[in-house]
Order: C-alpha cells, then structure tokens, then sequence
C-alpha cells in the first residue's frame, strides 16, 4: 500500500525530492504535478487561516488503490504519486500534491485532472476551515 | 461486537470518533437509526459505509460481528 | 521582460523556491505544473544521451511575452512561470518547466497544456540530441 | 548593413551562428538567394524572421540597413 497521508503541510523541499527521485528514470518524457494551497477564503466577513484534515484512513486507502489502478488502465502512465496532508495546514501551504509522470505529455494533464477530481470525489477526507478566532466550520468542496 | 466510526461533523455533533456497540442481529438500517436520534443527526447529511465500501441501500441489511461501520459526512479533501 | 533561459539543467531545488515563493499569494487554491525531462530515446540503434539547447533569444523572449499576455486573457490565472534550459541537459535532467497558479483549479491543466504547446511551436528554441559517442542529430518535435 | 543569424542545422552548414552583409537595397528574396547558394541550403526546410518577427511572404520586401534577418529550422524545444 503506497503511502498517501503525511501528517501538516507538505513542503516544497518533499516536492523537490519527489522530482528528483525520478531522474534515474530515462523513459519518461514528461511530469504534470498538481498542488492544492491552503486559500485565505473570506466566508460571511471572516478569515480562513488554516484547514485542519481527518480522513477515514482504512478506507481512504482502500479507494486510493483503486484510483491508481483505474488511472494506470485509462492513461498511458509511467508512474504516479498522490500526497494528501493530515491535520492543520496553514493558508498558503500545501495540502494537497498530485503527480504524473510518462513517456510522452500528450497524457499527462488529463490524467492529473482525473486523479485530482476522484480523490476530491471518491475519497473520505474531510477539511474544516478555522477562522482568525479559532471558530470554523467543515469545509464543503465546490 | 460492531465498531461505529463518525467523521467530520458528524464526529462533532456526537462527540465522539466512534463507539462499539453490542447489538447481536440489528440491521444496518435500525443501528442508523438509533445513532441518528440518540445525537440527533436528522438535519446532517452523511453517508453510510459498511466495511469501507458505501452502502446505497440500507434496506434487509443485517449487520454481524465484526463489521465496521462509518457515518461520512460530504467529502472535502484537496 | 521575465526571466526564462537557464544555462543547463533546471534543478529541483529551483523548482522547489518556485514553489515557496508562491506560499505568500493567499488567494492561490491551485498550481500545475509541467516538467519536460530528457529521455533516453534509441534513434537508429544509437541511445541518446543529452540534448544540447539553443535559442534565437531576442525573438524568444518576445514571443514568450506575446505567449504570457494570451494565457492571461484565456485563463483566470494569478500568475505563470516558464523556464527553458539552454546548453547541455542529460538524460533524466529537467530541461523544461511550466508553473501557472490560480485561484482555483478548473482551468489550470488547460492553461499549462496550452503554454507548453505554444513554447514548443512558436518559439525558435532548437535541440540537438546527443548520442553515446558524440554523434548527433537535430531534434524534431513530434 | 544587415544582420544574419544562423540557428540549429543551418548554422551547422553555413559552420557560423551569423554574418553582417552590406548590400544596399537587396531584397529579402534575393539575399536568401544568395545565402541559399553559398551554403548549399536547398535540402534544407527553414523560416524566416525578419526583426524577429517571422515572414510568411518573402515578395517584395527590400531590406534596410540595420534589419535582423534569422534562418530558423523547425523549433523542438521543450
């Protein structure tokens, strides 16, 4: 089972080992990465400053494992790696890290879109936005 | 013994991540709602998953030992 | 003008301060990415081993410029990088590299497509693909 | 005067990046002519830009002094 969750914000330096894990693999042409940044939304007059993450890791996992499978059957995929984080992530940090790779880009943004959208969809990850004042409320995807 | 996992704010409404409960034969559909009045979960809306896989339909479905039952509120992740 | 030529290959540190970078912009929800990585082509028997880039650079940066403005006016985008290699990239190295951020994610994987084909048709950037014993021949796009 | 550059394959067989021709009056027609014969360039496929910008027509476009001429073949960046 590959590992999706990483507890907090994922860093721009795990990005940058991520990539370079993949230069010893000189079949692949093209990478199409997707990140998902904590927004400052303004809901009815207040802040976000953070989404705190919980999922129902079992079955979370379960569901990622047939994303891949169904990603790897539909596009022409050398590999793939989906990162979500777990607990508070502050605005402007990352929460959320997709990333395609394959010989050729004719793919690769598709197939980014469709593996974004399904773990938004399909996967039980639940995001509650806390405000300046440490109110908040569970956030509901647009 | 049927494990009973809340999420979100469902988790929030009953306090709770989740409970064990001892209900030899009970069906999906009356453990739901006993569940619903007892934290008063009638205004949310969640979905039911009987060991990690969604239920569509909760009817003639009879719950045993072991299964593991999680109330999901609408997903929010990315 | 904005910066696009780097002399060799783009390093995954400098992808990641990219990416930092952009953790100060709170109205960002969604960056894509595109990397263009060489690859190991076999062309007649004989195994590439770099590319070795060169541009018409004062016609480059205008079309670029020209590239930057029509994105805009496309997509709803907060901002957009593009950086391209010149001189000798090997193998598994990055030699390209697209980063386009929005408020949110609907049309950034159209947006990245649309630059990354726009740089590969409009602008005079020409590859020589390396073999194994110095021979070589001139890239074409496919 | 006028400049020439040289990209990719035909800077390889003109075996320069680029020259600066005096030639009052010439026209782009008749110096791609000329250039075509000097470095044997008929089997090769290329654009052209003239300050920078690419000419799809080469009729009747007389060339003055400080023009920026570029021989371009086939981009293949990315």
């Amino acid at each position: 089972m590959k590992k999706t969750f990483l507890e907090g914000a994922i860093a721009s330096e795990f990005i940058a080992e991520s990539i370079a894990k993949h230069q010893s693999k000189h079949s692949i042409g093209a990478h199409n990465i997707f990140l998902g940044q904590v927004r400052s939304d303004e809901i009815e007059g207040k802040q976000v400053t953070a989404i705190e993450y919980s999922a129902y890791e079992e079955m979370a996992n379960e569901k990622l494992h047939e994303i891949r499978e169904s990603a790897f059957e539909k596009f022409d995929l050398t590999c793939l790696h989906i990162y979500h984080s777990l607990g508070r992530v502050k605005v402007g940090e990352i929460c959320f890290f997709v990333f395609v790779s394959a010989k050729r880009r004719m793919q690769v943004y598709e197939a980014t879109e469709y593996l974004v959208n399904q773990v938004k969809e399909q996967v039980p990850i639940f995001g509650k936005e806390i405000f300046e004042n440490e109110d908040f409320q569970w956030k509901v995807n647009s | 013994m049927i494990k009973v996992h809340y999420f979100g704010i469902i988790a929030e409404a009953a306090k709770s991540e989740g409970e064990t409960i001892s209900s030899p034969g009970i069906t999906l559909k009356s453990l739901i709602g006993d569940l619903t009045e007892k934290y008063q979960l009638d205004s949310y809306e969640f979905q039911i998953a009987v060991n990690r896989k969604i239920v569509k339909e909760m009817d003639g479905l009879e719950l045993k030992d072991g299964d593991e039952i999680a109330l999901l509120p609408a997903f929010s992740g990315g």
